[in-house]
């Protein structure tokens, strides 16, 4: 014999098929759940609010709400908003901040601090999920070991190419 | 975005389903509602060039009533293997609470890296209590 | 000296207790002696900085009428791991012999390392055989 | 060739055998027909000196009609731990349909590795659904 293929008849929308009542049986708005299941001989579905701390986006006959994700501090996560009856918690980061993602789903991050590009030009600011990225030195500021340093009248070696401005306009004065 | 779906032999070798426990789209599908002991281990392997940040396993539920599907259990575990190849098992197994109807499913953040050369390192199953 | 102990959720979610296996401060307490299936899995993640040498995870026996805890079950792996975070998850699983009144909890080595973010990724359970 | 085969305690400490499940010869012994969920845990350890590539445990059937070994569940992982000591335990879990008479026994890629010191840290055990 054919396997029976478990068949079941469509409900409207908004309504769900309960197997205990054999019929269709109308669902628990989002933010609540199944307290009570309809029966076959007539009373409909009873639903309750999801206790703090839980949540359902959508409409539903589950016999429980989801459980709240909760924000990282470990990894210096910020709530953006909190977990309510009908949505989960977002985390993100705070100003100043990116989230440095473990891997492309970025379902985990840590909250780095954004560079802050001392001396030099901001050639990408810092953004959700990236970190500055510096350029090259600012006008009137010179490299030095790999870091952009200003250039100032009295220290002779600045008077190098990036500080021609700076040093051109003194040497112009003393002379 | 969900993490791609496994798929299983559920009749040769070692694989078999009983109690009307039925394999069907990459699910197992739960004939009657209980408390059911769920486990699944997916041996992740590559090579150095393939090695991710992180791997990933997680044991889904799906209900047709209910348009998102529920996590379960979830395995993530980061890699540092520094050879050439390198071998990642993980085990994942608890009792959670099932209706009829309700369909169990395995999703790892890359099929590429799954080991399903041997039934004995890759492995789905479920029973009720 | 013991390591620190977990606190868990026993209702919301995915949680639930039933067949008189209550939860109360930390513990899971036995109603009725016999052989059980007990399991936990404590997710580890952390950042380079706060990186141990060692994560371990233990399922501990306290019993009434003996005065220090009995270590049922253990997983302690040893860190590795290069990248700025870093994930590690024990699974730990296995059938012991329970009297009734005792109690079981998880310790780990370390609390502020523990997942408590999303609840399956950290799950603890008990099953009657 | 095969490798190594454990030897475990069945009596002492935590160890119990009971229902005619059987320990002989480092072998669980199936005393009836049916589903069985089998688990081991091995907690490899070692010294920066006694590290290989990786480590490997496989829990292994043997039944008197074929002459040889089926392996049922395998955990291998590679080895990235730097410092001078290090730990890795490995955990199997699964339903199997076994005999009356077959015997289940747990390989190990290295017997020294392996930490018996505590018996918390490395066990093996099945029951009968």
């Amino acid at each position: 014999s054919r396997p029976q293929r478990h068949t079941r008849p469509l409900c409207p929308a908004g309504m769900n098929w309960v197997e205990g009542a054999h019929r269709c049986c109308t669902q628990c708005p989002a933010g609540t759940f199944l307290l009570k299941s309809c029966s076959s001989h007539g009373n409909d579905t009873i639903c309750t609010a999801c206790p703090s701390g839980t949540f359902r986006a959508q409409p539903n006959t589950f016999t429980e709400c989801q459980a709240c994700y909760e924000c990282d501090h470990q990894a210096f996560q910020s709530v953006l908003s909190n977990c309510s009856a009908t949505s989960n918690v977002a985390c993100g980061c705070e100003s100043g901040h990116f989230r440095d993602c473990l891997d492309e789903h970025c379902s985990d991050f840590s909250c780095r601090q954004c560079q802050t590009c001392t001396g030099r030009l901001i050639q990408r600011p810092c953004s959700e999920t990236q970190d500055t990225l510096c350029g090259s030195c600012k006008p009137d500021f010179y490299t030095e070991d790999g870091e952009c340093r200003p250039c100032h009248m009295s220290t002779p070696e600045t008077c190098g190419k990036e500080c021609q401005r700076v040093c051109g306009s003194s040497s112009g004065q003393d002379s | 975005p969900q993490m791609p779906i496994l798929q299983w032999e559920d009749k040769r070798g070692l694989a078999f389903t009983k109690n009307n426990l039925s394999y069907s789209s990459s699910s197992l599908v739960i004939p009657v509602s209980g408390d059911y002991y769920v486990y699944a281990q997916v041996t992740f392997r590559g090579t150095t060039e393939s090695k991710p940040n992180s791997v990933t396993e997680i044991i889904t539920k799906v209900t047709d009533s209910y348009p998102e599907p529920t996590q379960l259990l979830t395995g993530k575990k980061t890699l540092s293997e520094k050879g050439n190849s390198w071998f990642q098992p993980i085990y994942l197994g608890a009792v959670v609470s099932l209706e009829v109807g309700d369909k169990l499913m395995v999703n790892v953040s890359d099929i590429k890296l799954v080991d399903y050369t041997k039934e004995h390192r890759t492995f789905f199953g479920a029973f009720l209590l």
